[in-house]
């Protein structure tokens, strides 16, 4: 991989490229944008070992480790959030640098002693591998831009094929479902209606009959919220004296009645604080 | 631009520019190049690209030039043509398909709900399309129809089978 | 058909199709004709067109043929239709890409093991640009979507196919 495609690659996508260059800023703001640049723990691990100068097959795990800790507290003090799978590698590189500590098992030759950094060199190697393979495509995809094929002819509007994909056909359903939410809320802020209308409504029904059902008056509500208003409409037109309720048998229908006209005697008044309509 | 290159870019421009390409626009692009070397280069380009007998010709055509199949070869076209997949799907029908592959099986006056709209024009496409296909009447008032998507809606989308289908969750991960 | 007659249905053919044409393709139009013929004839075209150093070119891709401009035209070209280059993708979703193409089927928890980092906005990235597909569920716990590389995605890089790729090893001892 040429060393200009790799800097050409950093010009273009500045802001989130692990740099190379520069680091020993002053800057605060520079510094922050930097920081915000590693992709995960193994980029900084990456830019540590490279800015270091150390061999990668043996880390000199504790310099690494407390640059790799510097880096987190400057992270935090910059308000930049620390992502999870940073402090789960702090983690590992102090349990690293600890088993590096304990002096060798006497009873295992020296040859087949497991080095502890060998897995992350592992994981190290295989991402440094893959930041290689970006930039290969990085230049492929380039050459392969610079290409152009025929407009369009008239006959490709007769041929192009199903182009969507199973995503495509998801984010679709996705659409459908919103749009049919939408309107069902839009369809009862449509019949939003106030209370004094629903009030209103009540009393012009009663001017025409003597009583009315109150179990017929839920019915006619189109939505919850005006499933409310008719229930507050009717406490209000209690408490305002302008109809009394009655019912005629616990759990039966209650009726509304123009404060009016005569009570029966054979029926339980309600009184306004309209405990027992709880149970309609 | 020596000769060889201006007929190498007069070629290349013939090709993508999408309505015949005049004198003009030539020389508008090629500024830096004299006017009568581009007349010359053109037509000899011209002379020497039909004089090939290939496949493709240019012809002068509303004023300008314009890259394309000789005449005598449209039929075995016409063929190739007729071989790809038909037109592409309305929205209308993608909707329609997308509500049928993850409520299937469903009826119309459901999919009609759902989508807030006919889709009775989209489901005969579809079916048109083998895309999707009857599923049984569905025990209720009136039995309607039930459908749900074909054999080939997975071959065309390359599924193994509807489990693959990517579901919302599979979804929210990746915005999550 | 001689071979004369073939080279030219060939070039017109290319031409014509909208994506890369395939060899199947070919042969399932011109089912009257020797596969061997062909395939002969397909070489020859392709050998003289392209070394007849005009501004176009037949290029592998994709598992088939497509003409294009060749590269060495792009600042005239690019000016002329006054297109800007699509936009770039980030390095996250180039190193995202990299592990799916190496790496494919592989699922959203494998890339995330590889990157050390979530990965999710690259790969979201990655759908909406048509790069990567769906390739079924890997048979573990959750049935999570495994990812591979699209079509597109091979016209995209300029590859015949993934085989194309160099091996992921060949990058190791650029390391250290």
């Amino acid at each position: 991989m040429s060393d200009k495609t790799i800097s050409e690659m950093s010009e273009a996508t500045a802001t989130e490229t692990a740099v190379e260059d520069n680091y020993e800023t002053t800057n605060k703001g520079d510094y922050k944008i930097k920081l915000e640049a590693f992709e995960g723990p193994l980029d900084l691990l990456l830019y540590l070992i490279k800015k270091e100068e150390v061999n990668i097959y043996d880390i000199p795990i504790a310099r690494i480790t407390e640059q790799y800790l510097e880096y987190l507290t400057l992270m935090e003090e910059l308000d930049i959030a620390v992502a999870g799978e940073f402090l789960v590698m702090a983690a590992t590189l102090i349990h690293i640098k600890s088993r590096m500590l304990l002096p060798p098992d006497p009873n295992v030759a020296p040859e087949s002693l497991e080095d502890p950094r060998q897995e992350l060199v592992e994981r190290l190697l295989e991402h440094q591998k893959y930041k290689q393979a970006a930039s290969m495509l990085y230049s492929r995809s380039e050459v392969a831009q610079a290409v152009f094929t025929r407009a369009q002819i008239e006959s490709d509007t007769q041929t192009p094929e199903l182009s969507a994909t199973v995503f495509d056909l998801l984010e679709i359903f996705k659409k459908v479902l919103e749009r049919a939410k939408e309107q069902a809320e839009m369809e009862i802020a449509r019949d939003e209606i106030t209370m004094a209308e629903k009030m209103e409504e009540i009393h012009s029904l009663l001017k025409e009959r003597d009583s009315l059902s109150i179990r017929e008056l839920f019915e006619k509500a189109r939505s919850k919220r005006e499933l409310i208003l008719t229930f507050l409409a009717v406490l209000e037109l209690v408490k305002e004296a302008v109809i009394r309720l009655a019912q005629s048998e616990t759990f039966g229908d209650i009726t509304a009645f123009k404060r009016v006209a005569e009570t029966r005697p054979d029926t339980e008044e309600i009184s306004e604080s309209g405990e027992n309509l709880s149970q309609v | 631009m020596n000769l060889e290159e201006l007929k190498k870019t007069l070629e290349a421009l013939i090709f993508v520019s999408e309505e015949p390409l005049t004198l003009k626009q030539i020389k508008d692009i090629l500024q830096d190049e004299d006017s009568d070397h581009i007349e010359f280069a053109l037509k000899e380009f011209i002379f020497e690209f039909n004089g090939r007998d290939g496949g493709l010709e240019i012809r002068e055509l509303a004023g300008g030039y314009r890259m394309s199949t000789r005449p005598e070869l449209h039929e075995t076209i016409r063929a190739f043509l007729k071989t790809l997949p038909s037109a592409r799907l309305s929205l209308a029908a993608l909707e329609t398909l997308a509500v049928i592959a993850y409520k299937q099986p469903v009826t119309i006056p459901e999919i009609m709900e759902i989508r807030g709209t006919r889709s009775t024009s989209a489901i005969k496409t579809l079916l048109d399309r083998r895309l999707i296909t009857a599923k049984g009447r569905k025990e209720c008032v009136g039995r309607p129809m039930m459908y749900g998507t074909s054999k080939d809606f997975l071959i065309q989308f390359g599924l193994k089978d509807l489990t693959e289908l990517p579901s919302i969750e599979d979804f929210e991960d990746l915005v999550g």
